[in-house]
């Protein structure tokens, strides 16, 4: 089996799922990329925790930089047209009151049922929760971007997660180098495979049984 | 009314063992740095602090200063020595680190300088987080309960302000800043330029002067805390 | 994205019977004329409103299109023979009027959008607004149970607006129409002026366009409700 | 027993109470009055309910007239320099969290243990609460500005309220036509008295019984 996507091909695949109009969050790690894939000729307004609606990309050019302007990663960013600012809280409550279409996460665990693990190792006793509880359970639909294994190859989607949960029964659709997968009622669809893997390479490295789609295709990139 | 000081000592000046310390910012974005380093040469002893980024409750932790930190994250996304320090003066008990989902984290804040007592929200439903709260069903959906947060001091960041403590922030800044101005008894603001009364223009007032009890004026710092690969 | 239609009727196209209205602006000022009299042309009944004047909600429990109002004021501060005629409404069943202390209207607006279920607030308690209210002590104070009041249509009203739907507004008018914008499925500004994508400052939005569905460009209707002794 | 005072020199009394430094909020009717009255040479921020820190008076000259910014009370009026606006919630939060020094509120009823009943006729089932039941409860002092009887001579000031209340035990101080009294926790303290009004006379037409303060006074004016 192939290593699959790189990490900015499965942002890609993810930025293939947000269309015009759609008010979207890019969480930590491999989910930030996504801002670099958006179609030019769309208005898609990217939210950021801290009170950030409609930055563009991360400012590669140093001297471009201005530390009053980052997003929730800490990285500096430039503003769309059509931006805006607002306090924390309502930052928060744009995510926890449903006004999001789609929050992009990363994750240690996903299960079967939707459930989320992406905060803390089980090892520790300290944590990093952040926004993902709000973004877990407040956007319309949560796409989780990660590696599809654990560097040791372990599945990350798992019949049920043995980390502490983020939320409960809320991943819509699991994007990872190898594969697209819908979270149902019926069980995890897989949609799409990575070019040159197979459904069969995917199965062996998923948790539960995976559900083959009628239509599976290979990702379109 | 002139509620500005001279300095950053006068600035926090009074600042007593045992209070809950309010820290601006958002990801190295509108920290009060300034403001962060009076109150560690202050000397004040057993706070708790509440901030969002390890990289402003972690002096005050490593320094013995802070008995309780309340934050988003109790670990550092990115630099597992701080979050190995952390997690070995947690378990030995000598800091005690309460991770809050940080949206429930601003809004008991706000709750606290609004008057609300506490609240029902769904973050943390099913998680760890909901360990020894009440849970209750409204339109057949579970939420917690979550009390307000007070701070005794606020430590908060802006771009420009009058002598009746009116606060503009720049761009991305506001973020708690604007929250937390409300909540604390004594609520002290740095800020890069200090105008006249009358010069701000009310609608683009972020922090209303009624929340600000203190004035200092002070050089911006500027950190870089960039988290994750560019 | 463009959010801005052409004429008022295309505005409030599509509100049905029986919907929660909430109809922005205090005491005449930032308040949605060319909205309300536009809903009121469309016809949709059995309606609950909810604003703060009765100048706004009257003509709706008038002409027979609603079924209840909820409030802070429930009479007119100033003209009676409106009083009397609710008064009477009420009293034939025609009309069902709840009074809410306007403080807890607010915050009940605001939790609907913001995701809170119910929050805890002193107002009221020991008064006839506590019947039928948990009660409840925090900190030895008491304080009342109150619910997120959710709208399916917000009617608003904002100075300039571009087509993302991000509103400013002047002087004093932001008021309520910045609480509820992001509390109904609908919500639906009138602006006296349609602006190019960019040419807001991001900083001076009062309302950003993600709580915002509709924006439809209409005159500013001045109408002064005076009331008490000048 | 002469009338007392005019509605003017109450309001006058009660202006004599705000000092430097503080925010004020001004209730409906009688209470409006006392930002005519205020120090020029003091930073007194008045608030208003709809999201305004630091007006000035009420605009006569029509010409100056502006919708936009009216008090609660719905009056045009000016702004002072570092005035500034917020958000309805927000401002509410201001009165409910304990930010203002002062509200001036009028009353139908106030009782012995400073209850407070301004809201509703007992005849009516509709009624006005507005925001007073969050300046009541919310100010560090509240003060009632109001005539001492009714219009038909009965007293306002009560043993119980009979009418349904706004909040309880929240007056601080009563500023009539006739007489300043402080609500203490041993009873109605009467501090002064209005130009020609005798002690007995205030007793007269006030329902509890008064505390006569150690050194009454003449109201200053």
């Amino acid at each position: 089996m192939n290593e699959g996507l790189s990490r900015e091909l499965v942002a890609l695949r993810v930025a293939r799922e947000l269309k015009d109009g759609m008010y979207v969050n890019l969480g930590f790690g491999m989910p930030t990329l996504v801002c670099s894939f958006l179609p030019p000729d769309q208005d898609i307004i990217l939210h950021s925790e801290q009170g950030m609606l409609g930055y563009g990309g991360i400012l590669m050019d140093e001297s471009q930089w201005d530390v009053d302007l980052i997003n929730a990663s800490g990285q500096p960013v430039n503003l769309v047209p059509g931006a805006c600012f607002c306090d924390l809280a309502t930052s928060f409550g744009m995510i926890r009151g449903g006004h999001l279409d789609i929050s992009v996460l990363g994750a240690y665990q996903v299960s079967e049922k939707g459930d989320l693990a992406n905060w803390q190792r089980g090892e520790q006793v300290v944590g990093g929760i952040g926004g993902a509880m709000e973004l877990a359970i407040g956007a319309r639909r949560l796409i989780v971007a990660m590696e599809h294994t654990t560097g040791g190859g372990e599945p990350k989607i798992v019949h049920r997660c043995s980390l502490p949960l983020t939320a409960r029964g809320v991943v819509k659709t699991i994007v990872t180098n190898l594969a697209f997968i819908d979270v149902t009622p019926e069980g995890l669809v897989l949609k799409e495979v990575a070019p040159g893997i197979t459904a069969g390479e995917v199965q062996s490295v998923t948790g539960p049984r995976l559900i083959i789609s009628s239509d599976l295709r290979e990702m379109e990139l | 009314m002139d509620k500005v000081v001279s300095n950053l000592a006068e600035a926090v000046a009074g600042v007593r063992d045992g209070s809950v310390v309010l820290i601006g910012g958002f990801g190295g974005s509108g920290v009060p740095y300034n403001l962060i380093e009076a109150l560690l040469a202050q000397g004040a002893r057993g706070l708790t602090v509440v901030s969002n980024d390890p990289m402003e409750w972690f002096p005050f932790a490593e320094q013995g200063r802070a008995g309780k930190v309340i934050s988003g994250f109790t670990s550092h996304p990115v630099r597992p020595e701080i979050t190995q320090v952390v997690e070995e003066m947690v378990r030995s008990g000598r800091l005690e680190a309460e991770a809050v989902p940080h949206g429930t984290l601003e809004e008991r804040i706000r709750a606290g300088g609004m008057g609300i007592a506490a609240f029902y929200t769904p973050a943390g439903v099913g998680t760890p987080v909901e360990r020894g709260k009440e849970k209750r069903t409204f339109n057949d959906r579970e939420y917690l309960l979550e009390t307000a947060l007070k701070g005794d001091v606020a430590l908060i960041k802006g771009y420009q302000a009058d002598r009746f403590g009116n606060v503009v922030c720049r761009l991305a800044t506001g973020n708690r800043n604007i929250v937390m101005a409300c909540d604390a008894e004594l609520t002290i603001a740095e800020v890069e330029e200090i105008v006249p009364v009358g010069s701000l223009d009310p609608n683009r007032v972020d922090i209303p002067g009624i929340f600000v009890d203190r004035v200092v004026q002070a050089p911006k710092v500027v950190r870089w805390l960039v988290r994750g690969e560019m």
